[in-house]
């Protein structure tokens, strides 16, 4: 790519760039952005509206998933059939196609992980095995059910996976929305005593878990931990359960 | 309401109470197709339009969008409706509204007559007049319409355009928030607010956030309001421990139960309210909240039907987000209304009318209103539709505007204005900052006398040490 | 339909609404339209809408043209199967599915009629057996083909069927794209030695054919005959060959 | 040029020639997937973007989209070519003539740099350009470009917008023709012209509404314009017949072949306009053609292919077409933006784009341009979107837009802009009528001092004449 550079994105911002992935500095043709700005804008947008729609190479994650030595991952689709029906009926992203996967599955474990492709294949892709390895290692002393990896799927798609395990936490690992940078970004939710009809205020969310330049796999799995030892205590997970770790995470 | 009938090119269209007339004569978006409440044909839509603006206002009174005995947002319009307001159009039907609406827009004394008019109408007759409005209609009316709010910086009036700069980073790093705001600051951005997403929910980041921010200020001198956007217990809560707190933040919608889902409830929001004003940090005013809506937080939350068990459409509970907004007076206040993603707003086009709807309402409301012009990647919408919505809102004289670097947010993961976007948007129409904010950029010969924002070198930049300093 | 009547609309435009269909004195709210104004046109919008996408009573009208005594009606189809595609695919509706239809048909005679639904098939049921006989007596004299019934037709469709049936001319009449008020008027697009290929500037057109506001059957049938005694003469159709009739056409 | 390559998010697209590069950087419209020469995905369209940015203005003069030796127009547009104004940018590449432009239109004299310019741009060169510009680019320069031209009244003036009355009727009956006139002078419009689309061929009937237009302008003293849309051919026979003919009008293309669909060609135009000026009707300028020109013309007539037998794509032909209009240096020319319908413009949001594309070239090549803001009903648009469209329009200046009674017009078979729509953009915006036209109304009582539009009852009209004398 060319299009000429222009004269005000030289040098000083250089160093201001390493810290964040924000497009700082990009100099101005009049008020406007600079052509090539623009243009970078257009590719990453077509890039970004493509990562959407890009299938979650499933045997490829269950491989890694399997060897991260929690057993043998069980598969699960939502009742959203095509990308098209995902993106406008999130109410059959949040319902599993079929619970039957899950019924020879050995229940009562305390945690159950889900890993969820969302609005992101990629970020699963990316960081979706790591990360659950980070959480199981973090979660040491609990029981863990099957791993279960779900495509078309939202965050409430976890109750269902939980009630039908019968655990006290699931924990739903999930492809954030890309955005115009980023768009490889996992969220976690958090979900004590789960099972369908619960509230987005009923649990926790951790965020950006994207290293190197988002949260790293283990400042995640430390948070949900807390949380998981919180909400014990606090008899729930959610509005009322706060996160009291603090900025030295995001280091 | 009983059951109304209305025929068009040969086919008879029943509607079947309040909640059903005002989801059916939306113009369509995929939020309510998800809802299962929007017409199903153009010719129904038109059918449940004559019929709308054919209520008389008073319906509005008498009959509930959703029921008060459940709800407190529909008792909190209900306490706060002024009859006496209210009695200039009381004999009016919808319609006649939007008469009445569109002939004081030419008069001199517009936004007089409609200040006054104000705290009579309530959300739901104010989303019901927008629904039969083009979209013309809500530029011209909100364009005549004036409100105004303070803190430290005036937002609201008339001539100009202020903005949120909106400076996230995926792991809160201090520094690289510092050079987004220096970015946001050398583009003349920042007189509504600096304003930041916390991407963690951990108080002790929130409270760092708000002692960089207000460093930055003191240091430069900046007329400005900062804003940690974290939960409105978190930010009572610092408050109480000394933190220096300029605006209380909290996302809110339009019925009782989706603000439960968001973890509030309206004494808490008064009270916050109140919280926050103890503070007496404001110079040019004392509005010291900030509120954030949008178009499909109810459905997103399972917390959208009305009487009857029906589903309310999207934009009758926006509307009553902002009804719930009047009483806590705030300094800004803004739909996010391409945010969530396509299932309540599919397109650009989507996007856009429900942009000027939004708008129109809140303003009509008497709220200092502005939009976060935005959409995300798994949205039909790009970024032409954005200058569409943004040039449409100048017009119709939006308090303020989101803006991030380069329009990319790279922690919530979607598309806001850019920093240029701004300055296109006052070149455009002639619009300028904030006078406090224009004052100060002008002091340091960031601006020039008719508050055009100079381009800047920054190593030759005054503010330059904000972000060297903010590392460390 | 009720929505209060604005008081600028009474009276003395009633007069002057008589000479056009035209939405004149709608009155003013400030500067803008009236809301009942503004629902009239939503509701016209709709109707109209709805107007491009009616099939055509195929059987309908190929039973009124069969009574006019010209001989049994072709039926034809274009390449266009659905709606959808006819309106993003011009080109398919200017080309037929089949010729198979006229193979046995008489060939040579001096003209061919065909009525198709083009843009609005009510226009084709409201007025197009009638535009044809009259044009059929205007014509009287010369030779016709047996009629042909289109669907999902463009005009240029007549110059196969032209060329299939060995005629001189090829009369098109079509129904025309519909308008807010006017959604039932038809065109005639007169093509002599018609044969794929032929560009619109070797056609003539009479237009807005749609009794009583429009255009009388006779009036246009008096001009095509007149254009093809015209055509005859300057041994082509199109740009060249003007009406030379004036505006007592129009009474 | 040789075949270009460029990669984007991994995928490496190739690009064959110029025609090929231009065509799939074109924002999507239904009318170049039609033609085949559409870019396949948004990936393919940024890399074209990318490669046709890099390419040095020259190119174009050395490269043609359409060959000179086939084709009329081209050899036209080379040879008004002004190689002393391309000077000022004949160093840049089509991406820092987008630079330069922006920022032009940040400094005092940017009127005058733009007009200083034109002679120097080919329309292939703006074509580019306005490919990679955002809507907001499109509207700023526009914007902050001025092009004026005259002849009763004056068109293109800053802080003004004009209207054509479009007072058409299915048999061209006089009394329903002056009926509609009548309406449109009540609302202030015709200023730009009154111009009627004849439903017939016949001369004799363009004769007759001739001269019913002149005498109610002789009569009523109206300074303005009147002109017959027949065929350009017909117009001239009736300048020799002593018709009172103001305004020559004819459709023109971006192509030989399309214009001789048209029935016209380069000197039949150029001679048209001599025979115009030679009655020297204007008062206060001399500009006497009226054009009209649409994408999608060229291919609806099969004339679209360019060099290598490639199809062109429908904005760069459409811009070919003001390259011709340049030369007859016409008073009014307009794109018909939405006229066709869907096959080449699909949906409002591929009309809006169109037109202010449309309207962005016409005008830095130097044309007083206007826009007929308007949708069929086969197209996936309403009157929101062209309340969108024209709000924009006016923002970047447009000199006139085209107005027919509550936007219907019931020959064509279309909407166009209501005499409403009209005076919502002049209230909106603070823009007036031609000055010229505006004392006229004000002389008459039917506007104020700040030239709005004033209400008057039709019974007391001064003008209420027009319509009762036509009849007979
Ligand atoms: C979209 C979104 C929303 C939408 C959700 C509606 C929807 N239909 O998608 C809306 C605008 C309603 C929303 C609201 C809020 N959100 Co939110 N949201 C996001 C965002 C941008 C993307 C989420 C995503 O891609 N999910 C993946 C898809 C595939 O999952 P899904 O099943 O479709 O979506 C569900 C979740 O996203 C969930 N959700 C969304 N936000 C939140 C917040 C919390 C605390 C929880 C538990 C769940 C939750 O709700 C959705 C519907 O069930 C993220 C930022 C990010 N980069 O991820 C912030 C984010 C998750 N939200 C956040 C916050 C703070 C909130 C609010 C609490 C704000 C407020 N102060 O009131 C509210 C309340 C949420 C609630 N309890 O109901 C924070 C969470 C911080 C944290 N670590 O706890 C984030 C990280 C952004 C931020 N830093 O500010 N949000
Ligand atoms: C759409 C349209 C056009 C489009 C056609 C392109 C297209 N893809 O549709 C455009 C804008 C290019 C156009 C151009 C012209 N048109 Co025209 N057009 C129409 C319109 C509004 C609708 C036609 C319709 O619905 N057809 C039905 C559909 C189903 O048929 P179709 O196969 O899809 O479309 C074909 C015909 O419409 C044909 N066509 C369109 N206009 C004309 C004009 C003439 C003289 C001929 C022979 C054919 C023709 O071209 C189309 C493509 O092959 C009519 C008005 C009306 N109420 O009908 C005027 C109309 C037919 N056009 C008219 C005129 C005068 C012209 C021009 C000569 C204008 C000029 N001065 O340059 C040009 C040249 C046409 C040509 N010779 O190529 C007149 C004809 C008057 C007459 N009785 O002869 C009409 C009646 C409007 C008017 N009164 O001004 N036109």
């Amino acid at each position: 790519m060319s299009a000429s550079e222009p004269a005000a994105t030289r040098d000083p911002w250089a160093a201001l760039r390493r810290t964040t992935q924000a497009r700082i500095g990009l100099g101005r043709a009049g008020n406007s952005l600079p052509t090539r700005r623009v243009l970078e804008f257009a590719t990453a947008h077509a890039a970004a509206r493509d990562a959407v729609h890009e299938p979650l190479d499933v045997d490829r994650v269950a491989a890694e998933v399997a060897d991260l030595g929690l057993g043998e991952p069980v598969l699960l689709t939502s009742r959203a059939e095509t990308r098209g029906d995902y993106l406008r009926r999130p109410d059959w992203g949040r319902r599993p196609g079929s619970l039957e996967p899950l019924e020879g599955v050995e229940k009562g474990a305390d945690v159950a992980l889900v890993l969820a492709d969302g609005l992101s294949s990629r970020a699963v892709t990316d960081h979706g095995a790591a990360l659950l390895g980070a959480l199981a290692e973090a979660l040491e002393g609990r029981s863990l059910a099957r791993p279960v990896v779900a495509t078309q799927a939202r965050v409430a798609l976890g109750d269902h996976v939980g009630e039908a395990l019968g655990v006290r936490f699931v924990l739903v690992v999930i492809g954030e929305r890309p955005g115009l940078s980023v768009a490889d970004s996992l969220g976690v939710y958090l979900t004590m005593h789960p099972r369908p009809g619960r509230a987005d205020s009923e649990r926790n969310c951790i965020s950006n878990v994207h290293p190197p330049d988002g949260l790293s796999y283990a400042a995640a799995a430390r948070v949900a931990a807390a949380l998981v030892v919180g909400a014990d205590e606090l008899g729930r997970s959610g509005v009322d359960l706060k996160d009291t770790s603090g900025s030295e995470l995001t280091a | 309401m009983p059951i109304r009938k209305q025929s068009v090119a040969g086919t008879t269209y029943a509607f079947d109470g309040l909640v059903e007339v005002m989801a059916r004569a939306t113009p369509l978006r995929s939020g309510d197709q998800l809802a299962g409440c929007a017409a199903e044909t153009d010719a129904e839509r038109a059918a449940a339009a004559w019929v709308l603006a054919d209520l008389p206002l008073t319906t509005f009174l008498d009959e509930q969008v959703v029921p008060a005995e459940d709800d407190e947002v529909t008792r909190l319009i209900l306490d706060r409706h002024d009859a006496e307001a209210f009695a200039a159009v009381s004999h009016l039907t919808v319609g006649d509204l939007r008469d009445h609406l569109l002939e004081v827009a030419t008069t001199p004394d517009a936004a007089a007559t409609y200040a006054a008019l104000a705290p009579g109408l309530t959300p739901e007759m104010v989303a019901a007049v927008s629904k039969i409005m083009r979209n013309q209609d809500l530029v011209l009316v909100a364009g005549a319409a004036e409100v105004r709010a303070g803190f430290r910086t005036t937002i609201g009036l008339p001539g100009r355009i202020a903005t949120r700069l909106q400076p996230n980073h995926p792991t809160d790093d201090a520094a690289g928030i510092a050079a987004a705001t220096l970015d946001g600051l050398l583009m003349g951005c920042g007189d509504a607010v600096i304003g930041i997403n916390p991407a963690t929910d951990s108080p002790r980041t929130t409270s760092d956030l708000l002692r960089l921010l207000d460093d930055m200020r003191q240091r430069y001198e900046i007329p400005m309001q900062s804003c940690v956007l974290s939960h409105v217990t978190t930010t009572v809560d610092l408050i109480e421990q000394g933190a220096p707190v300029d605006l209380v933040f909290q996302s809110i919608a339009g019925t009782e139960g989706a603000n439960r889902g968001f973890g509030v409830t309206v004494p808490m929001l008064l009270e916050a309210n109140e919280a926050g004003r103890s503070l007496g940090r404001g110079t040019v005013g004392d509005n010291v909240f900030y509120l954030e809506t949008g178009q499909g937080s109810a459905l997103s939350a399972d917390a959208h039907l009305g009487t009857g068990g029906k589903p309310v459409d999207q934009q009758t509970l926006e509307t009553r987000a902002y009804g719930l907004a009047r009483a806590l007076e705030p300094l800004l206040i803004n739909t996010v209304v391409g945010f969530i993603g396509p299932e309540y707003l599919y397109d650009g086009k989507q996007i856009i009318r429900a942009g000027l709807e939004d708008h129109f309402c809140g303003k009509l409301l008497g709220l200092p209103m502005g939009v976060d012009v935005c959409y995300t990647n798994h949205a039909e919408a790009d970024s032409d539709d954005m200058d569409v919505l943004l040039t449409l809102l100048g017009v119709a004289g939006a308090a303020f505007v989101i803006a991030v670097p380069g329009a990319d947010d790279v922690m919530l993961g979607y598309q806001s204005l850019s920093f240029h976007d701004a300055l296109y948007v006052r070149q455009a129409l002639g619009l300028r900052p904030a006078p406090e904010f224009e004052a100060w950029l002008a002091g340091l010969g960031m601006a020039d006398a008719d508050g055009r924002v100079l381009a800047v070198d920054l190593a030759a930049s005054p503010l330059l040490g904000i972000a060297s300093g903010a590392g460390s």
